[in-house]
């Protein structure tokens, strides 16, 4: 029989519904959360609405565990620090969150290869002379290495899921370790400084973890309508897709409910 | 030293700012940004900046389209939901008009704090393992520019160490002082005096402020310093520490500023949109900078009814009224 | 991860401190000390405790005079007006049973700060020159427990090193961050999920939490979460970084509270005097600690006529009533 | 003619109120000065109420340019920050003072030596078990290495005033460089963070000022009523007396009504 925690029919919900909701799958109860602008924000709220009701949200531009009366548009919104425990600056939280404060981080990027490296900086051409250049790092890289663990939400494409990127803005599970630039695992970069690294990747297509041994993607699930194949033909290296458990599950009516009418009514990332 | 007669006209203060000056802003992407200093540079044509950063936004962008901009130091230049990207810095890097200096959020935070408290680097073990630390993308290094003839540039991007107190494993980063000739803030209140009130979530505003050697300050509102020491506490910034003070109300248009108004989401989407080129910049800047006076008619331009609508609801701190999203 | 039921009683947030433990506390020499923890302490009959302090006072002086304290870092221990020097530390520092490290007011406070922003240490020019630096004035080093052993005690006292960035000439000094155990925190008020608040001079309350694992806060008022999060800029820590949250107005006598209460300087006067032997303060803890049972039974010795006196007035935040000066 | 501006006559004040208005008498108008608990208070105060109105305060608790309406006892007194421009804490404070913002320090000391090097940590026996062990430094080695100017107050006595102090709390013009421990100048041993050292020693007796080339203590004035003599039998080292310029100027009557009535009417600091 269908109920509120029910979950949605294919046609029901919308592809970002899908994605704020896998996101919020993630949040363990208690947890402390650095989150960016948009979807991470969706996932948040709406973990915080059903099954992480103690998750905390730090916002990079200061504030920490806001209840936003109205989604904000931005980490530097004064909605984001609306009923915050405490609002102070990039200083405090940047360095709790160097200090281990922080459990998962949601952040998104443009290029991402097998490792998890992601790439926000630039694209194509070379470094000092871009065929685009991006925003560059914003906190990307600070918030991904010293989280313990990392969730990145993408768009799924060829060009974007790269054997390598063109630039590694934020670290991955196998990095160069500078100034000499050999490639080490992420723990020996990191040393006493390592707490973990990217957990999952979701995409407008599937979603996929690391090998704990390797370091390397692979896919966990497909979205509903999406085929393994097609997650393949949009992933420009080697997937492994043994181990794929089948099907995203979707939203339910219950959490669509929350999404379109309590957290994103004006449709601000949600759209009509 | 204290200071005095710090009361000044914008177009004074910008007087204050000399080509070549390694610069610094108040607030947080399209937050609480310095815009009308920012027009006034452009009509001033301030030339060779260096602009140091946290992160930048539209107030970069204005000044990068308008060529007052050599170089950029930061991790992030861009409009959040209004533009994805900052064309105009993107287009000038290409050029090569304009040299792009990479941070992480941290570095740059840490470069500031550094500044603020009189030390000349800062460690921190954010960003191991990115491209950032790239020795062959030292961008001022390979460009000559870390040779020790500007005494604001350090010598390095960064320095390696290992830590000796804990036995810790693994790099400790070192990054240098941001050390800027000006900061150039907006904020909703100053004393008759200097004292800054910043309401809401202060960014990166105390240390950008300690870091340079001079302050300028422009708030929605000068108070009477015997209110505004009221509650000490609330303050930010002392006043001896501020050189000059202007009276701007929605001076960081259309950047927002909490409790004030809201971000003119869609006026930096048009400036984003019509921008993407240089011709595009011109034209823009022709109508929204140059062929306007003064801020005060850049604001009169904009209209009552827009401006209106972009304003705080006192209790939310935000507009209620402004139309978002879809 | 923020934590739950943190309501507990003065004896369980005791319980939470083990014996050996690096500790640290809020406030600055006689103000705002969590007295009413420290006589709980004594009571527990704490042994071979680790204090750091950027600096002591009389709480100190109560730890250790009880035999409780086997280290002390900090660079200062007194009582101001009321006692001109830490009687009990200077005694049990002639006899071999204290340990005194001294770092200055600056080395403190930043080693403070690299504890609370997770780095190793963090440079400083300060106090060049000084025989703080002395080598041969290490007293943990001299006493072998700088072996790496405890991984709390930095295995140097301080490093010394060039500046590579800006060509600055003389020594940057390296202190060691501060990673105590628990700190142990008196504050105005605390939100129910454990968000404080605290009134006028911040002192270093802000490093010394964030830099200890496990923190208790005792509060003059716990007060609803939903108010104390409408001015969430005027709160200093978050709730996720708290553990226990306890009630206990005066808890800081006879040290001050700003905005509730005045230091009562003839107590700590008479402290001062009397506990400047061991047999005096063995005679004085006696009466003032082990022999009451509880702070509130502490506070009906002292007596309402004299701690109304000290009740501040709530607009200029001390007390006008209380007799101070000759 | 006597007016409120004229000299007072000896046995018309007491030595603290002369300390007190020799301390005033150092600072320039518009300086930031970094003060501790007592008689630098009580300088300040007055200096702000004479010649100095626009000098601001900083208290090493957090407080700046506090304007109090009653006398505080501590630098940690709510009074502090009566009216204060700014009230944070210690990090900040300290970090403006290492930044440069500070023109004068005054502080005190239980030992001094030639050089201006003074102890508040220990005295006699060995460091590691003193015959009198003190407070320890506070923030006095800071203040005093980080402002532009020291004026150091102090009791005249022989024991005080040594050849060298048991141990060097905060530092004067030639001190040891760590940790080799080789004797060199500030300058030197400060190196780019050198910006000037101890101007003056105010006692009970006398004020003492020091040479620019040699960094050596020379006196200044004597207060009225002491000899040259007498200060050289309270000092335990050769002092060079021949630029000694006479008398310390003593307080008007309107300094002194100042400091009894408006500043200090509690006899907080001046007794009664």
């Amino acid at each position: 029989m269908r109920n509120n925690h029910s979950p949605a029919q294919p046609g029901e919900y919308k592809l970002i519904e899908l994605l704020a909701v896998a996101g919020a799958r993630e949040i363990q109860d208690g947890e402390v959360v650095f989150a960016g602008t948009g979807l991470p924000m969706l996932a948040v709220t709406l973990a915080q609405k059903t099954g992480a009701p103690r998750a905390s949200i730090i916002y990079e531009a200061g504030s920490m565990d806001g209840r936003p009366a109205h989604l904000p548009s931005s980490v530097g919104d004064a909605r984001c620090e609306y009923r915050a425990s405490v609002s102070s600056g990039l200083f405090d939280v940047f360095g709790q969150l160097q200090r281990g404060v922080v459990d998962l981080a949601f952040l998104g990027g443009a290029e991402i290869d097998r490792y998890g490296n992601v790439n926000t900086t630039a694209i194509g051409g070379d470094y000092y002379h871009p065929a685009v250049r991006l925003t560059g790092s914003g906190g990307n890289p600070d918030i991904n290495s010293l989280a313990r663990r990392t969730v990145f939400i993408m768009v799924q494409e060829k060009r974007r899921f790269k054997e390598q990127v063109d630039y590694v803005t934020s670290p991955g599970w196998r990095v160069k370790k500078w100034p000499g630039g050999e490639w080490v695992t992420r723990r020996e970069a990191f040393g006493s400084a390592f707490r973990g690294g990217p957990v999952a990747v979701i995409t407008s297509m599937a979603v996929f973890r690391f090998d704990e041994e390797t370091g390397e993607m692979y896919l966990d699930t497909v979205h509903p309508g999406v085929t393994v194949e097609d997650v393949e033909n949009n992933v420009g290296f080697d997937l492994d897709v043994s181990r794929c458990r089948g099907e995203t599950p979707p939203p339910t009516y219950h959490e669509l409910y929350l999404l379109r009418n309590v957290i994103d009514p004006e449709g601000l990332f949600l759209g009509r | 030293m204290a200071k005095k007669d710090k009361r000044m006209s914008i177009q004074e203060a910008v007087q204050l700012i000399n080509d070549g000056d390694m610069i610094t802003f108040s607030g947080f992407t399209i937050w609480r940004r310095p815009m009308a200093i920012v027009y006034e540079m452009v009509r001033q044509r301030k030339k060779n900046l260096h602009l140091i950063e946290v992160n930048s936004g539209t107030h970069g962008e204005v000044l990068i389209g308008a060529g007052c901009v050599k170089v950029l130091e930061t991790c992030w230049i861009g409009h959040e939901l209004y533009g994805k990207v900052g064309a105009n810095a993107a287009r000038k890097l290409k050029s090569g008009e304009l040299l792009i200096e990479d941070y992480s959020h941290v570095h740059m935070i840490m470069r500031f704090a550094a500044g603020a408290m009189g030390v000349p680097y800062l460690p921190t073990r954010a960003s191991l393992g990115t491209d950032i630390l790239n020795p062959q993308y030292d961008v001022l290094g390979k460009y000559g520019l870390r040779d020790g003839s500007n005494p604001r540039i350090p010598r390095r991007k960064f320095e390696f160490l290992a830590d000796p107190f804990f036995g810790e494993q693994g790099d400790i980063i070192h990054v240098p002082a941001a050390r800027p000739n000006v900061c150039i803030a907006h904020v909703q209140q100053v004393g008759d005096e200097g004292t800054v009130r910043v309401f809401g979530q202060r960014y990166s505003d105390a240390e950008a402020i300690k870091a340079a050697d001079k302050v300028i300050v422009v708030a929605e509102e000068i108070v009477p310093e015997e209110v505004i020491r009221q509650e000490p506490t609330a303050n930010l910034i002392p006043h001896y520490l501020v050189d000059a003070v202007i009276e701007q109300p929605w001076g960081a248009h259309p950047t927002g500023c909490f409790g004030y108004y809201e971000v003119d989401g869609q006026f930096i989407r048009d400036f984003y949109n019509k921008t993407r080129t240089q011709e595009g910049f011109d034209a823009w800047a022709e109508e929204w900078i140059l062929k306007v006076n003064s801020f005060d008619e850049y604001l009169y331009k904009i209209g009552f009814r827009r401006l209106d609508t972009l304003r705080a609801n006192s209790s939310y701190k935000y507009s209620t009224r402004v139309k978002r999203g879809a």
